[in-house]
């Protein structure tokens, strides 16, 4: 097969499909059984040093927080993070020191709030490489191909530029049009966090509103973790199996954390705490500020409620929640003045 | 009486006036979404917007603070996923796309990776994200973005997301999709073009107070002039009223 | 690129990804526009002798029997059918001389009611002529090349098999692991219809139960003809946007038709109407029966709704409702007794 | 006293307890669904059925009529799309295929495409439906077939699934994923798998009242003997209960 041109960046992630099929085999149960545990179980027993991992959800929408605090918790280290949209969860995660390589679609950035300063230091400073570059949809198409099991997924985007160059992908002629094509190679993460609305204790999860990468990120994942708002019986997953975005079988861990997405957004039930992420945002701006943080509201707190209250408690979040159904206007502490 | 506007106010104006009524168009975060919310809003009710997290065909109440935040989907015609929309993108049914730049040369390749060398970069920027989708398979790319003489460049730092690559002809060579490519660029300055022939930066207009001295004098590398150079329409009050309607607080608009 | 094999099945409704995107860009309206109209006029409009057809649902399950019957109803001849699990779709199609040549993943079978006589016939005379075997994933993956705007689909399917000789399928050698892999040319058919349980008069649609391949095949199809149940109001559709299985901007047509599956199930809704399927499999032993069961049912009744009553009316439909409420028994009237 | 069967239930209840609990299975219409539903119904009340059109993990109520019709997803797991069951399947996520075929081969390989010559058949059959996909995909392949002589063949008429194809090491030079293959055929007359080293049909176990003469004469392919030949267990009276509990009107599993 003629390779017309073929990126160096880093292969990350990527498994033989054999070798993959064999590791489903052996290690994914098609048995259904209670997956209940707590966010310190489930990152004690599936986030190894050294991990590929990846984030659902996209950035600040709909990601488990309480994964991302946890990791940090635990002071996991040497992580590369496929950075498929990273916002504030890549920022803590590389800001902690947990992760220092990545694979880059978007990162380094809070969308409309403006850069990141902790992740864009680590990388400006060397303490966090850059494995390789990537877009948004080759990610997305890395992980379908990982759904699969295939080993690579075609593409027509990447081609002529440098993030083809810097991307672990390859430009061959395609049989039947001719044309050059870019193959985007599979990705099968070794650990994915989910958040979900709701799921049962076996996993079975649904999501409302957009699904944006999870389908397919879920079923190529290695190991799940997913993490929920609220745990369901059984039955009502049943009732309506049409909404089940996410089958037990893929999950490993189910852990239950209300409002853990926080300070993130779950879409139609919470909005962003900006005022905390502006806080962040202002504290990370030195290393000093960014330690500061963490032993404030991920060190300092015993689990996950202690943090709640310590972010605001119920007042705040009931305040999320009329942001969330446009019933208070939202806030932007961490906005500019401009002109 | 002249309106009193800011040029991010006519950057958005004139960026959403390039959008057409029952066409598509996949937005970024900040002036993007504003100006395809504005076109709803004014000449283009039914103009098809698309977030590369699934929201599509939404009635956006308020400026998103992310391209996959819940207001994406709001009472959408469908809250799918990026799989979706990336493959609808691809199969040609993206008429505009609209993006942000921190460098961009005279064939419109942009750089949102990084500033210096890649592996160890004078200032990291967030990569990609969506972008060199948009910029290969939109019909149309439309880039919003400053203009100085650094960010108008001979040679950009990295190729982030294809402009016309090296000249006519390459992008098809290097495998992207047929007749796409950059269509404008608007900048607190001008409108620009892409000369058919030579797929180079051309001027189209110019803003209200702007000269065309200073259109050249914020470009390292040489912009193309027409014929004859037009001026863009200021906004009118009633835009700039739905502009801080969109973003009552001003993060994107301003105050 | 090195060709390690290569089936010689006839490469039926794949285009050149640009020639496609021009398509597209010319013929998809992005216009959200009442696209409402009679089965007639849609048949009428989309679909041209000679055109390369699909059914979505499942050859017996929510499949566009309106559809079926219009086009057998128009004398639409020559058309090529993806017999992606065609079951009494295309066993009408092919019986009553629309369809005359195929691809052939699943058909001339009636699934747990066995063999189909009047497509066999068809095909072991020669007045259809199978141009490829595909298999079921197959096919499934031809629409999902088709929807991304891709050339091709890598899959793991066909592999050292006829039906990949008889298919339109490439076998290569995969860069990344080094092992053959199956090249699937993507399919975007000139026509397809999709029957569904409600959607808005633009064609944005939702679909309760497995979606089975219409995810995919909607987004590949050129022109897509949606039937429904029934047309609810475009608020009801964005109140829930993640119910949406089909968006309106890849609808050509919709086409209210209650019941227009029967004599086929739509899920929840009603069951197989087994009594009449039976008398079609009875009767289409021979052609004469089978232009007797088309006199009756196609060229003989006005339309949908005087197919409904002639086919038992109120009482019917009543009971087959039931019948899928599992609060009544099925019949199987073609069962033969066995032992 | 003995309890009364017929070789149709006998094949449902030995091809039910191929099938382990906590596992996964994909199954077609007819017998193979049945002896999943059995299985659950028995010994493997937590075994997976998937069903190619979607449906995933349900309680199916009753013999469904199709693979994709909604019994196939009645209180299921999920009711999905034949791109997500397909996919797992080729990810490794299913333990079990369940077959049917008309022709088959002594190394597994299945013919349920046509009888005679393509183009110009004697008898055309459905052609894979999901057949390949399963026989490609699957850990373990199950056939359920009728034996006889003219289907038990040296040279089937079209190979549609691939069995162990031209022998050991065929299926992974052709690219078909590694230790996969067929695991176990069913007939009327006894139950098969295939010998490690040569990857041919080897007999098992014979049904009670089978003679090993019988297993022979019914093959054109010589079948390979095993050092002891087991012998099936007949039904139980609570198997045929739920036998036809499944399927009241004997459409499949006979009156």
């Amino acid at each position: 097969m003629e390779i017309l041109a073929e990126g160096h960046g880093e292969l990350v992630g990527w498994h033989d499909p054999d070798e993959h099929r064999a590791w489903v085999r052996e290690n994914k149960s098609r048995d259904l059984k209670d997956k209940r545990m707590t966010i310190a179980e489930a990152v004690a027993q599936f986030v190894p040093d050294g991990a590929v991992i990846a984030m659902g959800g996209f950035g600040h929408i709909r990601v488990s927080m309480a994964g991302v605090y946890e990791m940090i918790r635990q002071r996991k280290r040497r992580l590369i993070l496929l950075g498929k949209t990273g916002v504030h969860d890549a920022d803590l995660l590389v800001g902690a020191g947990c992760v220092d390589r990545m694979e880059v679609a978007y990162d380094f950035g809070h969308e409309l709030r403006g850069l990141s300063p902790a992740s864009r230091r680590a990388v400006e400073t060397g303490q966090c490489q850059v494995l390789a570059e990537i877009s948004n949809a080759g990610h997305q198409w890395r992980f379908l191909a990982g759904m699969m099991g295939l080993p690579f997924m075609p593409a027509r985007n990447m081609l002529g530029t440098d993030t083809l160059k810097y991307s672990s992908s390859k430009v061959v002629r395609d049989p039947f049009s001719g044309k050059p094509v870019c193959l985007i190679p599979a990705c099968q993460p070794d650990v994915v966090f989910i958040h979900v609305p709701r799921c049962d204790m076996y996993g079975n999860a649904q999501i409302d509103g957009t699904v944006i990468e999870d389908f397919e990120l879920a079923r190529a994942a290695r190991r799940l973790i997913v993490t929920t708002e609220t745990i369901i019986p059984e039955s009502e997953i049943r009732r309506k199996p049409w909404r089940t975005a996410i089958p037990f079988f893929v999950v490993d861990a189910v852990v239950e954390v209300p409002y853990g997405s926080h300070p993130c957004q779950m879409p139609l039930l919470y909005f962003f705490d900006e005022e905390h992420i502006a806080e962040w945002l202002r504290m990370s701006k030195t290393p000093e500020g960014a330690q500061e943080y963490f032993d404030k509201y991920v060190f300092g707190v015993e689990d996950f409620t202690t943090y709640l209250e310590l972010v605001g408690g119920l007042r705040k979040l009931d305040y999320l929640k009329r942001v969330e159904e446009l019933r208070a206007p939202m806030v932007a502490p961490w906005s500019k003045k401009k002109e | 009486m002249p309106v009193d506007y800011t040029p991010t106010e006519l950057m958005a104006t004139v960026a959403s006036k390039l959008l057409e009524d029952g066409k598509s168009v996949f937005v970024g975060t900040g002036l993007p979404i504003i100006a395809a919310m504005l076109a709803q809003r004014t000449h283009a009710p039914r103009l098809l917007i698309i977030f590369e997290a699934g929201g599509i065909g939404p009635k956006v109440p308020i400026l998103p603070v992310s391209v996959g935040e819940s207001r994406t989907f709001h009472l959408g015609v469908a809250a799918s996923s990026m799989h979706d929309v990336m493959s609808l993108s691809q199969q040609g049914y993206v008429d505009y796309g609209f993006l942000g730049a921190a460098m961009i040369d005279m064939y419109g390749n942009i750089n949102t990776t990084v500033i210096g060398d890649h592996d160890h970069p004078t200032s990291r920027l967030p990569g990609s994200g969506g972008a060199n989708d948009v910029g290969s398979f939109s019909w149309h790319t439309i880039i919003i973005m400053r203009q100085e003489k650094r960010r108008f460049v001979k040679k950009i730092d990295f190729l982030t997301t294809p402009g016309y690559l090296s000249g006519p002809g390459a992008r098809e060579e290097s495998g992207l999709a047929a007749n796409t490519g950059p269509y404008r660029i608007i900048t607190q300055l001008g409108l620009y073009g892409f000369d058919e022939a030579t797929k180079r930066v051309k001027l189209l207009a110019i803003h209200p107070g702007v000269t065309v001295g200073q259109i050249q004098d914020n470009s390292e590398f040489e912009i193309l002039m027409p014929e004859v150079v037009g001026t863009t329409a200021p906004p009118t009050v009633e835009e700039r009223r739905i502009l801080h309607e969109i973003d009552p607080l001003g993060v994107a608009i301003g105050k």
